[in-house]
């Protein structure tokens, strides 16, 4: 059995999978960079190893410094988290070479699905859906007609050297087709002085859902219900729930089925997610896979009450699957929020600093992880995510009111976070329905943006604390009352009986 | 006792009017609140007025004399002003008609400098540009300028409201 | 519909009544005694109203002040917690007088369950088993030893008058029955000077197990099944779990059904607790009903997936209990930690203070219902509860395991608390194999109460945290190197990116 | 830089070898360790030593050579001693051979004083009764001894370590 691991990782996710790593009996060990000496997940840990400077692709990316921790610590296996090195299929291949385990999928799967060009045959291989198109440049406009009559309108004819719009139209009608194939070209050509456009089904409505896999290393792949996760800002997920609100038995089964066929294509092991884009009639297409934990695995462990940590390390020391697919159930709602070190009032710029005080929300269906602390200041050298919060509820509406209930308690000052940004997600008639997409921010971005409105006193309120913080503080510089105790110190506040005097 | 208070646009006169423990009787801008103030940790107040419970946290900037106050509903910029401060401030506003000062209000790294001392630049130049949390700020130029002084090279890591580059 | 509660309580069960009342859109008002200013319940409510000095008998257990609060400020209901008022059938009728509604079940059903002897009678009525035996004094040693043939052997004869172990005889053998109650007698008449002694079935293995009970005001009454409390000190519960290692299902449901009865037999409304005393082979007798919420109701809360304080409210406000009993079912595993601030090595004595630093157990399966803060004052008024720390597994060992973790990352400075102790008793095999008793603490004494023994280098390690500290506070007082910056501000720990440099 | 250190029972004499930033050479008793300690907020130590993470958390006690720590399986109470604190301690020797103070280790209510100045106690006599957090203490003298004075009255709130009855 596995009896060492180390955590390749910083922040929530590397004191995430310590927190599984200790219930299972298995020491952890810490890496960390100059910034991080502070950091939750080197205190939490029971070893830690300097890897390097703060920026990450001197420690935290640099792939000899992990393995040669791993072998002077003589850890069993590495636990690569999210983002980092954790999609890195040399990575991968380096640990098993060093006779590592790489608590992940093999260089073959990962590269497999890391292309997206050859993600996109090896799924029409396997005879996954994928968005209907042409990856090639068209040349012959007449027969981009056909094409676009098999693959049925709306299409979008996009520039192959394209970005940012330019070069894009959308044909709703048959009569535009040429008309938008002729324009789109012609500014390809002034834009990015190439032609060559492409076509793709157009989906009016599009949802982001996701399936999370387990396979095991003897052929056992199972899926564990989906995801909601169309809440997206900037292509970056915002909120996520399970199970989706658009979902019915029924597409959920085939989904699951389509999931777990994606993930045998490449011989999966271990924790993976099929992202599938789904339109409002329930038409989905692969879109990508990821190799490792996601961001929001914790809502489908609070609905499917399974520890996906666990079970990746399980099926790292190469042990069956003890879940079946039959046993494995959805009960009762999740939904995820990420808070994250940003100003949402300045366009979401990064705010790094100390943490001064810190209230986190606890209580009945309320699961928090994070790694910040009072007095940590949380550096500017990496992510800025705070911490998830993620509730249960027994049903939707349930879920939806814990979770405003939890931003209300849900207190950091120091930093500024998306927290306001996202009461006011949880405030929107689209979200409570349950009816949006991946349009949601956009759509709703008025409302969202939107500075808060100062209520009844609160202004005033404001005021009164400031003005008896700084006179308080003046007297406290004017010794002229010696005997004059403002209660400041811990010990005051002791003798005090925790009620501070301001004056005689 | 009496204050004034800058808080966001308004300005706000205070009086202190009575004191009991931690009872006071304050008038705001002519309206007066009675409250129950105690401070149940460093920066943390609890206020009751009229019953209604208010959690009220705050930060004291880098001159005491400035707060981040959070409510529950918004975040106030306030600052005190007194005699002392009006001077500076005073103070402040001549000099920055002489020269302007480009800094980061956060702490992070130079990315690139793309100007050098003596350059004439134009409005909406970008003169530095800073790397903080795995984004990237370009700091402008508002009106035509000529660089005065450059205070700082790229790779420097740098405090926030640290002077990076003075310009005319 | 109820829009404004009174919480007649403090500490943590006063938080989560306003939790799930603000999950409900429900308004909060908070009373404090002078002591609790400070107290997070003051914080987290909408609304807070002085009621008194700390001592709770002139405030928290004053009706008129509670009564006057609530009229004032013109809530609609009072929610009692436990303690306190909960179990007052004279604040009950007076609420019902006032015009207010009692979150609790009516004086009556208070006051038949309250009184021990009222109860018995009830609870035979009604065909409820209870412990075997004779309430009344003995007279006739030989009609007593037919009752003792009738009841079974072992019994207990017990002195009437009697306390602390004194006159008392465990009778096991049929030989010995006369020469018992002769000594019990006469070993009464010299404790308590009247040798009235009475026979109680002796139960060998005694198990405390309960069942939590939902009960609307239209007859509808369902039990939300058992927890097993057998973990006791001094007749404290010290640990819950549900469900109970000792149950099957057969007997879980006929107990469940009893438990039911025992409810119905009172009309009972509201959230009530059945106590059982259940040996070994399962025979199982009515104890007592607790007439309100328990401090263990999250256990059941996170098998069972329902709420128990919103359907208390539910109930209150008259609606129809929605939950259906063949729609419930335990999933899963609970276990229940009660956290005190008293010192375990010296025989649990009380440890008020202020919390200094802490760390609260996060993450997957826990949750933690507490009340202090960094910076609170634990007054020494109250019961010295600090929290409950619940987790949840998927099975009890998991359970176990997932609670050691907890207990690993709870870090309280500034009072003494049992977290240690709790540490200790999931080391023992009596608990982790689920074979326990009421005898458990006594049994395991020697291991609960020694000590903690040094480990490794932790003793060493303690004298280095120690001196630095007190050198570097010593180097500080000595400003001979003015420039040189011992970074213990929250400013200078920001510019040196977090690092505390001791010495250039 | 050395200093005696008094750990429970034990007194361990510490040598500070080298300093470079957090990272110190460290001898206790004769052995060495190469620690790498921060303070990552006010009272809390993060020490990692032969690459093992250590968390511990300290209190200062009133006196501030005096220290609780509390390390993952222990807590430790620490004295840090130095030429002050051993003349001190000389000092409060000498006196406590003259009078004795009963105080109570937490803050409560008195209950009852069964005793009054000028009476004569028997040891295990108890002469003071202190309430705190639903719990009754009794104070009992060790020896024969004779109340000199009482410095509190039934129902008085007292603070930790605050004399109440002085013994002979």
């Amino acid at each position: 059995m596995i009896k060492k691991v180390l955590i390749a990782n910083r922040g929530e996710i590397a004191i995430r999978v310590m927190r599984s790593c200790r219930e299972m009996g298995i020491k952890s060990v810490a890496v960390y960079s100059e910034a991080d000496r502070t950091s939750m997940h080197v205190r939490y840990a029971d070893e830690a190893y300097f890897i390097g400077p703060s920026p990450s692709n001197e420690s935290y990316l640099v792939i000899d410094k992990i393995i040669g921790v791993a072998k002077k610590c003589k850890a069993d296996a590495i636990h690569p988290g999210y983002g980092f090195l954790s999609e890195n299929a040399e990575f991968s291949e380096r640990c098993k070479k060093e006779g590592l385990i790489f608590i992940g999928p093999s260089a073959y799967a990962i590269n497999t699905m890391g292309d997206k060009l050859t993600a996109r045959k090896t799924m029409i291989a396997a005879g996954i859906p994928i968005i209907p198109g042409t990856k090639e440049a068209i040349k012959d406009v007449n027969k981009a007609v056909e094409v676009i009559k098999n693959i049925g309108l709306p299409v979008m004819i996009k520039a192959s050297s394209g970005g940012g719009g330019k070069g894009m139209r959308l044909v709703k009608d048959e009569k535009e087709i040429i008309s938008s194939i002729n324009a789109a070209k012609s500014e390809a050509m002034t834009s990015f002085g190439d032609d060559a456009v492409y076509i793709e089904k157009y989906i009016e409505s599009p949802h982001h859902i996701e399936f999370q896999i387990l396979a095991d290393n003897f052929g056992n792949t199972i899926h564990l219900f989906e995801r909601e996760c169309s809440v997206q800002r900037r292509h970056q997920k915002v909120v996520e729930e399970t199970p989706s609100p658009l979902m019915n038995d029924e597409i959920r089964e085939k989904m699951g089925e389509t999931a777990v066929a994606a993930a045998k294509a490449v011989n999966y092991s271990g924790a993976g997610t099929i992202e599938f884009i789904v339109d409002n009639d329930l038409n989905y297409y692969f879109l990508e896979m990821n190799t490792r934990l996601q961001v929001e695995h914790p809502i489908t462990e609070r609905v499917v009450g399974v520890d996906l940590v666990k079970q990746q390390i399980l099926i790292a020391n190469n042990e069956k699957l003890k879940l079946k697919q039959e046993e494995l159930k959805q009960s009762g709602h999740a939904i995820e929020f990420r808070i994250y070190a940003e100003d949402p009032d300045k366009d979401f710029v990064p705010s790094p600093g100390v943490i001064k005080n810190l209230t986190e929300p606890l209580g009945t269906g309320v699961r928090h992880d994070g790694y910040i602390y009072e007095g940590y200041e949380i550096p500017m050298y990496y992510d800025p995510l705070i911490s998830k919060l993620i509730v249960w509820g027994k049903n939707r509406e349930e879920a939806i009111k814990r979770l405003k209930r939890s931003l209300y308690e849900y207190k950091i000052t120091g930093v500024k976070t998306t927290i306001k940004f996202l009461e006011r997600i949880l405030d929107t008639d689209d979200f409570k329905s349950g009816k949006y997409n991946t349009h949601f921010i956009e759509k709703n971005k008025n409302v969202l943006m939107s500075p808060q409105k100062s209520k009844g006193n609160f202004e005033n309120i404001a005021i009164i604390a400031a003005s008896i913080d700084y006179i308080t503080k003046l007297e406290k510089l004017q010794p002229k009352k010696p005997t004059q105790n403002l209660g400041n110190s811990w010990k005051d506040f002791g003798r005090k009986r925790s009620i501070l005097r301001l004056w005689k | 006792m009496s204050l004034e208070i800058k808080i966001d646009d308004r300005t706000a006169n205070i009086q202190f009017l009575e004191r009991d423990g931690g009872k006071l009787k304050i008038d705001i801008d002519g309206k007066k609140y009675n409250v129950d103030v105690v401070m149940v940790k460093e920066g943390v107040y609890s206020i009751i007025h009229k019953g209604i419970s208010y959690n009220v946290e705050l930060i004291e900037n880098k001159n005491s004399k400035k707060y981040i106050v959070n409510t529950l509903y918004k975040t106030y910029d306030i600052e005190i002003i007194d005699a002392e401060s009006k001077y500076l401030k005073r103070k402040k506003q001549d000099e920055a008609d002489d020269e302007s000062i480009i800094s980061s209000p956060m702490p992070g790294k130079i990315v690139k400098i793309p100007v050098k001392a003596g350059d004439k630049v134009k409005a909406g130049d970008t003169v530095v540009i800073v790397s903080a949390m795995k984004m990237e700020n370009e700091y402008k130029v508002k009106k035509d300028r000529i660089i005065k002084d450059i205070m700082v090279k790229v790779g420097d890591t740098i405090d926030e409201d640290q002077p990076l580059i003075i310009i005319e």
